[in-house]
């Protein structure tokens, strides 16, 4: 039977939340891939997103809130031959993550980032969170929002993410296959989730999304995927990409927005000078001799440093 | 012999150079040279300088006034004023004699009003010839080197001013009487790669000795010493070499001085070798180092890898570590083993960048919200640095808990010769993953000694919050269950109170009973020794109480010697006393004599003998702190 | 009277109301209400529950067992089977009756766990009524009672279920024996804007009195008292009209539980009303908020706005305060005048994020590298909230450095009735920029006290670093002038203690002589003060040392009263005991015994009297821990 | 006569930095002006470039590194009548502090950012800062750079910022004009300078630059600025902003690409409901009553909290 990816902990999100779609297109995006679970990890910071890995059934860190890009970046690297999934709040990434979400757009390890994008900060219930238009009053906010937006694609987009979409979490069927894909790119993904937070965000409701999601799959010119043979298309994709992902007011476009394979992910950079990197990774290197001694020459290692 | 040199130039000229010359040549003829490096928060052109000692015995710290000051430029001898005494010879180019205070515009406002204040209180006048006169009247005799003729008479081509560095080491060499031969062959080493530089190098060094012969200045020939091969390292070589062997597989950094050149070692020397009997297939192996966006991003990205089974760890400075505060206490609840070595420099804040302090401890020994456990130990000479990163990952490992290992600048930069590096000195176990089961319980309560068996990511499917959590590593707001993983997880203290030798923990150096107990941490440890010899010349017993783990104390160790000290006197690089404190809170023992630095400049050991003699002498007196303020 | 109720039901279902509405109503009887909120960190479903305790005179502290217990939900009752005793009344709904404790998903598993290893010792069924059973045997009596029914009767459409709070709030109101006319003033309170909605909850209060008449429920009516004015706030309320008062103009926060709520309410209050005889051009004036990116930007912003010349704070808990060891250590350095408030929640990490505890006193005493000077104080009450955070913005503009004020999660929570704000207890005085100058010495070091004059950017021409500073605020590595700084820095807490009243930082509650001398700090002080008078009914003297500032420490005062005192018990909400580590640290008293609780509850008087009965019989004993475990 | 903006410390950046150029483009910027010296602060992080407030003889927050916006914030919304600049390394910015970086975007506080683009970290000697070229290898470093390259253009952009430009430091006529222009913009400005480091970057010397640059004024038909008049105008002149912010291989462009005049300041937001927000801000307001106690109602001010 193929693992189902569902842990037996008790989901405590509020009934209706957005966020029951995205857990639901995880699992069942890892069961078709029929990955082996002890190969797939997942890394979240806190906020109702950061509740993530408890509620599936394979290794999981629940962070620090704003640092899930890091710790998962560690373990990518040092176990590169691991999935690793990023499931994160808005203000998580976008707020306080904001300076990793770049960070890690310039690495491009590895990882499956997901947004759980409510436009909220759920936990503490209901703040504003950096997706939130400026001058929306949703009932958790005492007065309108006085911050602008960030768009998480054009963000993604600007700090070098090689994989960008969006999906929403009343359409798992999408979402799902966003989610496949997305793990088996090579680089570094980001999946705009747009998830209704009932509770706090009585705008951005189920409804209020349901009327305005497209899907950019349905244009079948549409084509994301930038092979790198012409710089020139390569070019031409992003600034495709880039200009769809503003489009917000009018209609919601959802689906892969950019998928770039040309850029080579962190790992295989590493991989040009750390000997035998994807072979023997720093999680499984021997470390104790035979005699339970080091190993390491250090006279040869440090001859530089011998007189 | 017994040697004390200082060697000042502008930043970025070369100064580090010109010393590595004069410590090889040394080195080369089988002395052995210690040295510290002084420089300032800037890339070029403000003054900075190598303090070196050579002896024939290992030299542990460094005095004044120096035997030798060398000047490459004019600020060195305007801000050395004061470490020059009786026989100091300051060596400096002829050109110099028409630059005056106010056109030294590198040299900060303050001091700049200080030297002018004192050449003034002398009535010199305000240039290198009253700071020259001066220097005369404390003792010293200048040596005006015409620099560029030197260097013109000996090479063929190129900018003379280019090879002035060189010059400057080898009239240093010359004058010390080390025969020509060792600054030649320092050269070659020097300048390895590059044959033609080499040579024209060689001539400087010939065209210095001539001078020198020419004019009277060469020194008595020293004798040539059996040579031994040794390492030349600094505390910041030492942390890489120990981590290295102590199986670090994954470093983060974000650049920060004086802590980013151990990172910097560990990417050049990456690639590791084994040694010819182990298995084949460990040949080519190497250790990731990551540069990250700031230092909240190194200390969680180090933790992602230990949790996948890397030994990883961390190398930061004072402002860095503020910032690791949260990712610590995440590493102490959810038990992830992490070496962090924290480089101390002088704070608070920006604070001196580039200077010494020893004013992180008691941050140290309480960051991050919250109560867990730690451990917390300090290097005080190279060597130590070595072993303390082994043993800092096993602590790591063996007990599931972040190590926080000190160095403080001083030691990061001081240069040393060390004959050896033991590779049997510590144990390195494996990392190994805990057989997999349907429900591993990665928080186990069940464990006399607190240490659950280790889980990691890829070998082992378990969950890790940094909310209080149950036994599997989910979420728990139980308050039984709370209570217990509270308890277990300080119980992992005790083990280590077990486990560790005491002599990993504190020392007493000296003989157990004395007149003057001298207490300390860290890079003091040095002088210390250097000064209880002094002592002892004086007819003074003294020993020195000296700790090395920090968390959990050694109480009863330090309280059996205290309690039975007669006159104890601290001594450390910071204003608050900080290890005294540390000893109070844990043993109730008050320690009412103190020699404190924290001006962030190296201790010498005329000063420390001078403050300790002076409390001595005045030891009935119930409170006594000497500030230590030497050094430019 | 003497009234111990605990209501409880899913979070996000109105308990917050419910526990409002009848402190409303017993406060408009003239009675005094103290409660303290408890809850899970989840937005809906999980247990939460209001403690309250109703007198005549003012309560401080709560007691199990509850006299009342409010069901509105199954888990609630499976939750406190523990909290009932010799008299409750388990007032619930009849469906739970049905319901089993396997499908009570929301408890947490390890608590579930545990209630079912009780019922099953009993032998009783692992359901409501075995629970009910159990509660029984201690002496509970169950009130089952049929919400739909009694809600139904008296509605006319919608929702039943959504007054189900407002019923169980009348219920407990009706057995208490309060006058259904209190009920419906409170309703009209919590309901003020809404008319209908007031009309129908009434009907609802009027239905579940005529249900208590009917079914011999009602308690024996209860007389009622002289009203008075009173403010009915937390201690998030109580810092923030503290902080308005004391001239906060501006305020920068990022979410957290449990410090967002001052800010929240701060934003709601920012459009500040001044009395009458001021200044017409006051009238309209605002405060700054600022929901900043992360807590690194708050604890930054506001020290931008400091320096413009605005009293600004920002408030934090343990996670966001870790963070914020970077930026409080300039502020150190750069003598920045700032208010931190740090309320203290279960850690380490994210620990219990929504339980007490006070665990975070090193780490705000120690926090940031480097060693710079800061005052450190925390408040006990709701009251004194208000009156430190006044104090705490005076002290960071008088003394220029960074203020902590420490209040517990469970003191944030606790809501009190306040007869009276006095806005003469402190005076508040006007931030005044220096004349301005050519060359202003922001950093002055010709100063005896150690504070130099304050410039404000926009009035005056200055520079600020991080770095050491000359003067003029420019970065200097001049050795002697970084000793000045330091120590002129320093002298500052020298001036704090000559200033500072004693009554503000240390204070001995009860006889100067007595039997037992606890040791305490934050919100134990009311507890700990119920305790004392149990103990004098049992003739047993006892008196109470309790901090208030531990940064300058008031060592004298505290080793004057510790040394001869009798029994000494240290009483804290953490697990190390690091009150008495401070005490230790400053008068090298160890403090043997001690009663601490870290499972992240309130401590109960019963709890804690019994302890302390414990340790008093047992006082022979050179060391004694007694850990707390009251709470669901 | 005029401010010369220009203090009597000692300037300790190396010969040939193009950090000189920025500085002086500074001091003639706020001389041309002809701005109250009280009334222009300057706020830097820790780096090469950190140090410029010390150079300017205006009131100078030498701050923390990669803080100095929020700290310049902080003074700004404290006194919403100064006019900040903010100088900082591109580490400092876009690196350590690329968190606020974002953040500022979506407040458009009125700070005047200069990012002193230089490629490397400057004062801890060399090491790649995130605006380094993938594979860059700069004499400073001991291995090519590993990491993406980060556009400061795009970032800036996508974060939200109203006026973005690029200068270069040898051209200081330009980065004059563009900083004068800068300042006087309400929201907040971000101007990228290209800066040579003679002593790290072998790569991107000023000869390097010079061959590239082109001026974006050159082109009369360019129109960064941004009214708010026509929506699809300003959709229109944002892509072409970000299009042009792309451009680096072959030619780079400086000048101002955008400058939105539209977009509200949060001065101006801030002015919706803190009364007399303008007149009489946090910095000036008098806290003190006649005797000496607060002059706050309490009881009015917190009516809602009585009973
Ligand atoms: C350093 C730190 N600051 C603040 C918090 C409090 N906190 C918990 S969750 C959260 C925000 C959650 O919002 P988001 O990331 O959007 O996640 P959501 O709950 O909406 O899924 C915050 C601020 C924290 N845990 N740590
Ligand atoms: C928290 C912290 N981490 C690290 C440092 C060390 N540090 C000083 S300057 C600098 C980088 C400077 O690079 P950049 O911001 O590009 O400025 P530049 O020197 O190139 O102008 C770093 C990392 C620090 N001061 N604070
Ligand atoms: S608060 Fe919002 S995001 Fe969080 S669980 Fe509830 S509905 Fe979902
Ligand atoms: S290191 Fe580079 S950026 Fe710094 S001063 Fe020197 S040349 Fe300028
Ligand atoms: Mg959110
Ligand atoms: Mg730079």
């Amino acid at each position: 039977m193929a693992h189902n990816f569902k842990s037996d902990v008790t989901v405590d999100w509020c009934p209706g939340c957005g966020d029951f779609g995205i857990l639901t297109s995880i699992t069942q995006a890892l069961s078709e891939l029929n990955l082996d679970p002890h190969n797939v990890v997942s890394v979240s910071g806190i906020g109702c997103s950061g509740k993530t890995p408890h509620y599936l059934n394979i290794g999981g860190i629940h962070t620090l809130h704003g640092r899930s890009i890091p710790f998962a970046t560690g373990v990518k690297l040092s176990n590169p031959n691991l999935k690793v999934i990023v499931p994160g709040g808005d203000g998580d990434m976008l707020g306080i993550g904001a300076g990793h979400f770049v960070a890690e757009g310039r690495r491009n390890s590895g990882l499956t980032i997901i947004i759980f994008d409510n436009e909220v900060y759920g936990l503490t219930k209901g703040q504003a969170a950096p997706t939130m238009q400026l001058g929306e009053k949703t009932k958790g906010l005492s007065r309108a929002n006085i911050f602008g937006k960030v768009n998480p694609i054009a963000l993604a987009l600007a700090s070098g993410y090689s994989f960008v979409a969006r999906g929403f979490s009343f359409d798992m069927k999408q979402l799902k296959e966003i989610i496949k894909t997305a793990i088996l790119h090579e680089g570094s993904s980001v999946i705009d989730v747009l998830q209704p937070c009932p509770t706090y965000n009585n705008i951005n409701t189920m409804d209020y999304y349901r009327k305005k999601v497209y899907k950019l799959e349905d244009d079948k010119s549409w084509d994301p995927v930038v092979t790198g043979e012409s710089m020139d298309k390569a070019i031409e994709q992003f600034q495709k990409a880039y200009n769809k992902g503003l489009e917000w007011e009018e209609r919601i476009p959802t689906g892969i927005f950019y998928d770039n394979r040309a850029i080579p992910s962190f790992t295989k950079r590493l991989n040009e000078f750390v000997p035998q990197y994807f072979k023997n990774p720093p999680s499984d290197q021997i470390v104790s001799g035979v005699d339970g001694f080091t190993p390491v020459d250090v006279v040869k290692t440090f001859a530089d440093k011998t007189i | 012999m017994d040697l004390n040199l200082t060697l000042g130039g502008p930043q970025g000229g070369g100064i580090d150079t010109s010393s590595n010359m004069i410590t090889r040549a040394f080195a080369a003829a089988g002395y052995n040279v210690f040295g510290v490096r002084e420089y300032h928060s800037n890339i070029k052109g403000r003054h900075s300088y190598n303090h070196l000692r050579v002896k024939e015995e290992r030299p542990r710290s460094l005095k004044y006034p120096v035997d030798i000051l060398i000047a490459l430029d004019p600020d060195t001898i305007f801000e050395h004023i004061e470490d020059v005494g009786e026989g100091t010879k300051i060596v400096y180019d002829k050109q110099f004699e028409t630059s005056d205070l106010a056109s030294a515009r590198m040299i900060m406002r303050d001091t700049a009003k200080r030297i002018k204040e004192t050449l003034q209180d002398e009535k010199l006048p305000l240039n290198i010839k009253g700071a020259l006169q001066l220097m005369q009247k404390k003792g010293g005799s200048p040596i005006a080197v015409p620099f560029n003729e030197v260097v013109s008479s000996a090479i063929s081509d190129g900018v003379p001013t280019r090879y002035f560095n060189t010059l400057g080491s080898a009239i240093t060499l010359a004058i010390a009487g080390l025969p020509s031969e060792f600054g030649e062959e320092s050269i070659r080493q020097v300048f390895s790669a590059k044959e033609s530089v080499v040579a024209e190098n060689i001539k400087v060094v010939k065209a210095a000795y001539e001078y020198c012969n020419n004019n009277k200045l060469a020194g008595k020939p020293i004798p040539k010493l059996p040579k031994k091969k040794r390492f030349l390292i600094t505390g910041n070589d030492g942390s890489a070499i120990g981590k290295l062997m102590g199986g670090l597989r994954f470093q983060t950094y974000y650049p920060i001085t004086p802590a980013s050149d151990e990172s910097s070692i560990l990417e050049e020397h990456g690639a590791i070798s084994f040694i010819e009997n182990e298995n084949r297939s460990l040949k080519d192996s190497g250790i990731v180092i990551v540069q990250t966006e700031d230092e909240i991003s190194a200390v969680t990205m180090a933790q992602g890898a230990a949790i996948t089974g890397a030994r990883s760890s961390t190398a930061t400075s004072g402002p860095g570590f503020s910032l690791m505060a949260e990712g610590i206490s995440f590493a102490g609840m959810d038990e992830v083993p992490i070496l962090i070595t924290l480089y101390q420099r002088g704070g608070p804040s920006t604070g001196l960048p580039t200077r010494n302090g020893q004013s992180d401890l008691l941050f140290a020994l309480n960051t991050g919200h919250g109560e867990f456990p730690r451990i917390v130990i300090s290097s005080g000479d190279v060597e130590e640095c070595i072993y303390d990163a082994m043993k800092g990952l096993n602590y790591a490992q063996r007990y599931q808990m972040p190590v926080l290992h000190l160095i403080d600048k001083n030691l990061a930069n001081t240069s040393d010769l060390v004959p050896e590096i033991d590779s049997k000195r510590v144990k390195v176990s494996q990392v190994l993953a805990t057989k997999d089961s349907e429900s591993f319980r990665r928080y186990n309560l069940d464990t006399e000694n607190g240490i659950s068996n280790p889980g990691y990511l890829g070998k082992n499917i378990f969950w890790m919050t940094g909310d209080e959590h149950d036994e599997l590593g989910h979420v728990t707001e139980d308050p039984d269950v709370r209570d217990r993983m509270m308890r277990k997880r300080f119980q992992k203290l005790k083990t280590v109170e077990d486990e560790v030798p005491m002599n990993d923990r504190a020392v007493l150096y000296g003989p157990s009973d004395a007149e003057i107990t001298f207490v300390t941490w860290g890079s003091q440890k040095g002088v210390i020794l250097d000064v209880m010899e002094d002592l002892k010349a004086k007819k003074i017993s003294a020993n020195l109480l000296y700790i090395k783990m920090f968390e959990p104390f050694p109480s009863e160790f330090v309280s059996k010697i205290l309690k039975k000290a007669k006159l104890v006197i601290d001594v450390e690089s910071n204003m608050l006393a900080q290890a005294a404190r540390v000893i109070r809170t844990n043993t109730g023992i008050n320690i009412e004599k103190s020699i404190l630095k924290y001006n962030g400049r190296h201790i010498t050991e005329d000063e420390l003998l001078e403050s300790a003699m002076n409390i001595y002498n005045n030891r009935k007196e119930e409170k006594l702190e000497e500030v230590l303020e030497n050094g430019a």
